[in-house]
């Protein structure tokens, strides 16, 4: 069972043992439903193949993670602003869907990787959440003990792998993970998260191609998710490379790929199961960009917005992903404006609490400094 | 003399040169639209076209590779290193381009490109986010670094970068864009290659560069007040080359010396400095130079942690006072 | 006129103002040929377009420049193992046609930059065969004064701007040349040779995607010459890469591409014209994959080799660049075996007068140790 | 004991590993179907498969990180640099994420990574292909690096090295992949941290590491017969951790040192032990710790502008006179 926002005294509210019943939308043609299904969704997608459409329950399980996304970040927004979390911080809103979508197919064993907008993938991979803003404030209660903070969470029992604040930089390590599960004879794969702009470094190229040549072999199943926020910083798809189609870049890799509507949860959905088992089946990459949009600045500290209009920024709202599925649930009689209402005040409480837990925290100890710089036995090698 | 933020003062040196020579242009991730993230550059696209003020991909070693080409054809790019963290992915463009080509073409080009950007740790980075590269690119012939920490010779500095024929990594303390100091009008283009006596004392040299020197200078009051010990501050400032007459000068006066520097002991630039020390101003010393550096770990993200790593007024007094009473044999 | 091979004493024989009748090879689309131009072909090709083929006389040269190549690579193997070469050599034997097509469209002004495999292009743009072999034998005579060696040649007025030993390294430079002669108003434009290996490196990518990108605003006169010869020392071009079609790989960064045979003489002089004159107009990159081989080892330290079998070089040799333009000219009655026997001849001859100058050249005074570190005043910053 | 070349003995401890633990596998440019460039890994392919003996496209980054990221899974790769001077291409790999994603993760993962391949000149291999990078890599945290000069120790590094479970930077003399010395059969790990004293003397202490300890040792035998002068050699071979006791204790012995390295001067390995040994040993020191380097410049082809390049005989038997005939005043 999802332990998943299961922290100490937060309430747990997604729905456990989803049915994936199909409810209309395509099943990829390389794999079939089964019958009648009560695993749970994101621990074990249908053996042999994708999911279809969720049906209400699941949906609402996921419209419930992207809420928990969305009031966190804005929690985290404001506990910059106050001061109390520093460094750099990132945050997801606007692109909940992606990996609420994707991470849906996550399997147990399976490794995520992502860059510095971390939070979201440690949440749903079950991460308490009060470790998570607690990581954030700089406190010894954090996930990874105050020492990384917001760019670099882990979870590693929990299959996450990071949080890293160079762009690019990750990405070689994700396919060291797929041929590493492959040639431990497992059936795991690497979800591979990266920003449109990382695109354009170097190691990103370099990891794309050696995981193409590696897949030949079944020895790389990674699935490359690209969030395509339109953005790296200020700087749009189309100021960064005269080919702005990203999913066709991996073309040059020989990694087939495909583009998703990424604010449509139902889409990211679809693919999400598909590909993910594709790459499980064959151990080769496959890429899927997810068009999307940070609805917010770039960094917390971002204070103007020069590079795009507030224009642009409206129309993108007008699709927020929360939204679109708040839509979908009033259409569907799934849940009406009342129960929305009820779970976003429950989600608020919930988040309150997490930040009360950050903020009474203490710092880490002192001797936390000289620990976790080498494995083995000499974890310090300066003096005192 | 007017006061100006250090932010200030190295964009005013930039334009400066901008508009004095054409062949200056600027590069980096999001320094025209959308002003720099560290607002370095605000302002100039709208004033030099974005063909002077190029925006590039998230792409450290070619578009540091680019500007290296553009150097050898004459041009003078300023490329801006968003933070020097970014850096070891164009550190093959740096090292083995930049600070090279000139010798192994047996001299037949030039590469008058600067390298700018925030060095140092700032407040709560992290470890990927923390870096001091001083040593890193100051090992390399064919480089020259500087690491200013007053808004005067940040100016100076930075006049003087652009105008050399050389490849210079220009190591800004990142820490203090917002910081005030006075800085003239016009031309104050500061030498590289001269440390500057930032305080003048007798008793003792306290010596490092960039946002440590105004710790230094901390200690020094501290010192005064509580030792009635007057300490020299060195702001080294030029890395490469390094003024070593001045450091064995000021040592020869003071017979005692520390050297501090935020980043990791190893292969520091202190330990370069005790080394000079030792060999040039052996006979004068009294005590052996002490070095006060980062602690040796990745940068942690908590604030208190973070702290404990920086090298505090504590350590550098305590060094002081060790080379000061410290009982010599011989 | 090209000074070409015209070192000290050294016979200078290559034919100046060719004329450039067409003779069968497709003229490209967008370009007409004037008539009866007597301008010399490497310094001006035709005003307004492509050569179509070259007339016999104008291959007569090629030739010429061809066996240059061939007789003097030869002469550093010999060199190498005589141990009067040091550091690492690589030679040009078997791919003489590409560099050999490509700068009989250079036009002065123009820049060009390579890898290590560098000595045809500076043979081809004129440097003193003399100067270039007396720089592989370490002497003061040398092309950059015995600094640089075998893989750093560079003759800077010539526009030839080096000779670079970090595989993929010297992309990025090319790209800057390209927008400074923009910068600058120039018509000019960069010659940007490349391995097969190269181009699965960070820097290849990094720099082809900022070409590209510059290119929109005809700020990137680039011509990427992609040399594959296969391999990549011993790594076949379907070992590196899933996707072995080098050119398409262009398709990535917006930029135009094409294939060519690069052992036809012909086909490659076609290409380049039409390519050079085409990327000058528009200030647009361009690729252009030439398929070649290198029918000896990568190095000459290299004494087996595990990768390729004797069949598959036996078959490339087959191919041979310079078999085949000998095959075209014997066909065409421009030359018979005796005159090929001749030109042959007298290159050996004047090959054995440049190695001979070559070892009779002084080692470089002492002094130039430390000079050429810094430009300016201060040449050098260490003791003594 | 059976002699061997320095390169069967580090070929001997990759395969010694390989046969007992199934999680090392090898990875890099042409080590499998072309044998290795310098013919360390020949026949492994044909041992262990391609599965655990992988070649690479020309992509140090990119492989690099692979790396990392199949040692975080429990994996142990021993990653072939072609040469050491291709990885400022890795660099950003190795310092941001190798040394530091333990850190950062807050002690959840291991790297248990070595990163080998020749360091330092060979013959002619001109600017791009002669570097020295202990100090580069050493100053990082979260790294350790070594570089054995003796087949015995080259093998015995490498066992420890695999068996570590952090990133390890194995530097060999590349220039001495053919020269034979013992090495034992089995298990001979020699442990990091440690310097080896190459010579035993009481005069002065030359200290060094990789093949200019063979010079070292030549200087020290010149010194014996020419001076009467009994000189202690000091192989330092791990370059971090540091083994400052061994330094410290034989310049308390001998009273005087020279510190030797190839690479260039400032912020070099040199700077660091000089300055180690002034700060412990200053009241021992009966002269400055002299360093000799290799020239301040980019290195060049021709032979004798190497040759010139490079730490000499005379240039360290010369510093050793200087150390040991030195009037000393107070
Ligand atoms: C190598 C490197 N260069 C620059 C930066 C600074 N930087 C941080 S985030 C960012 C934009 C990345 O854009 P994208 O990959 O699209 O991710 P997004 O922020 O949109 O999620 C930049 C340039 C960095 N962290 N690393
Ligand atoms: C970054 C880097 N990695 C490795 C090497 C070693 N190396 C030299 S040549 C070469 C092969 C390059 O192949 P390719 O680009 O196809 O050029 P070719 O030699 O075939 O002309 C390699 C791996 C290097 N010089 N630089
Ligand atoms: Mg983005
Ligand atoms: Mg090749």
């Amino acid at each position: 069972m999802p332990a998943h926002l299961a922290g100490d005294g937060v309430v747990v509210f997604f729905t456990q043992n989803v049915p994936q019943s199909g409810k209309g939308t395509t099943v990829a043609a390389e794999s079939q439903r089964t019958e009648e299904e009560s695993v749970e969704v994101r621990e074990e997608p249908s053996e042999n193949g994708a999911v279809a459409s969720a049906d209400g329950e699941h949906l609402v399980d996921l419209y419930k993670k992207m809420i928990l996304i969305r009031i966190f970040e804005e929690a985290c927004q404001r506990g910059f602003r106050q001061g109390k979390i520093g460094g750099y911080l990132h945050v997801y809103i606007g692109q909940e869907a992606v990996a609420t979508g994707f991470l849906d197919a996550f399997k147990e064993g399976d490794k995520v990787i992502t860059a510095y907008r971390d939070h979201p993938h440690a949440l749903l991979l079950g991460s308490d959440p009060k470790a998570v803003m607690a990581e954030l404030y700089g406190k010894g209660t954090g996930l990874v003990k105050g020492k990384g903070g917001s760019m670099h969470l882990f979870d590693v029992e929990r299959g996450f792998m990071g949080g890293y604040g160079i762009v690019g930089g990750h990405i070689p390590l994700g396919l060291g993970f797929a041929y590493a599960m492959r040639y431990q004879q497992t059936d795991h794969i690497t979800q591979l998260y990266l920003g449109d702009g990382s695109m354009h470094n170097g190691a990103f190229h370099e990891a794309a191609n050696m995981s193409g040549l590696w897949g030949k072999d079944g020895m790389n199943p990674c699935l490359f998710i690209i969030e395509n926020n339109q953005y790296g910083m200020g700087t749009s798809v189309a100021r960064s490379t005269a080919m702005t189609d990203l999913a066709a870049k991996f073309d040059a890799y020989g990694i087939e790929n495909e583009k998703v509507d990424g604010m449509d949860i139902e889409a990211v959905l679809e693919v999400a199961h598909r590909a993910t088992q594709r790459v499980r089946e064959t151990g080769r990459p496959y890429a899927v960009e997810a068009l999307t949009y940070r609805t917010v600045p770039h960094g917390a500290a971002d204070f103007f917005e020069k590079y795009r209009t507030k224009d642009e920024v409206k129309k993108w709202r007008e699709r927020d992903p929360i939204g679109l599925l708040e839509h979908k649930l009033l259409e569907r009689d799934v849940l009406d404006e009342e129960s929305l209402e009820e779970i976003k005040g429950e989600m608020k409480e919930t988040i309150d609490e997490v930040v009360r837990f950050a903020n009474e925290s203490e710092e880490p100890p002192i001797e936390e400094l000289y620990s976790d710089v080498y494995a083995g036995q000499d974890e310090y090698l300066g003096e005192e | 003399m007017p006061e100006k933020t250090y932010r200030e003062a190295l964009r005013e040196a930039m334009t400066q040169e901008m508009e004095s020579d054409e062949s200056v242009v600027l590069m980096g991730e999001d320094i025209g639209v959308y002003g720099g993230t560290h607002l370095i550059t605000d302002g100039l696209i709208d004033r030099f076209g974005p063909k002077r003020v190029i925006d590039t991909p998230i792409a450290e070693g070619g578009f540091t590779g680019a500007a290296i080409g553009m150097a050898m054809m004459g041009m003078r790019p300023v490329v801006e290193m968003m933070t020097w963290n970014f850096s070891f992915l164009a550190s093959d463009q740096i090292i083995q381009n930049a600070a090279k080509v000139r010798y192994f073409s047996g001299g037949q080009v030039e590469v008058p490109l600067v390298i700018r950007g925030p060095n140092g740790g700032g407040v709560q980075l992290s470890a990927q986010h923390t870096h001091s590269l001083e040593n890193m690119y100051g090992h390399f012939p064919g480089l020259k670094v500087v690491s200013p920490v007053t808004p005067h010779d940040v100016k100076g500095m930075m006049l003087t970068a652009i105008r050399d024929p050389n490849p210079v990594i220009f190591l800004e303390a990142g820490a203090l864009y917002g910081t005030k100091g006075e800085v003239p009008e016009g031309d104050n283009a500061v030498p590289f290659g001269k440390a500057r006596i930032a305080r003048e004392g007798d008793d003792v040299t306290l010596i490092s560069y960039g946002r440590q020197v105004n710790l230094c200078l901390r200690v020094a009051d501290r010192l005064e007040e509580e030792d009635d010990v007057s300490a020299e501050v060195i702001d080294v400032r030029s890395i490469r080359p390094l003024d070593e007459d001045t450091l064995v000068e000021s040592v020869k006066k003071t017979h005692r010396a520390v050297a501090v520097q935020e980043q990791w002991r190893l292969f520091g630039v202190a330990s370069e400095v005790a080394s000079i020390i030792q060999e040039k101003a052996f006979d004068y010393l009294d005590a052996p130079v002490i070095r006060v550096s980062g602690a040796e770990v990745p940068a942690p993200y908590a604030r208190n942690l973070e702290l404990a790593a920086f090298p505090s007024e504590e350590a550098v007094a305590s060094a002081a006072r060790q080379v000061l009473y410290q009982e010599v044999e011989a």
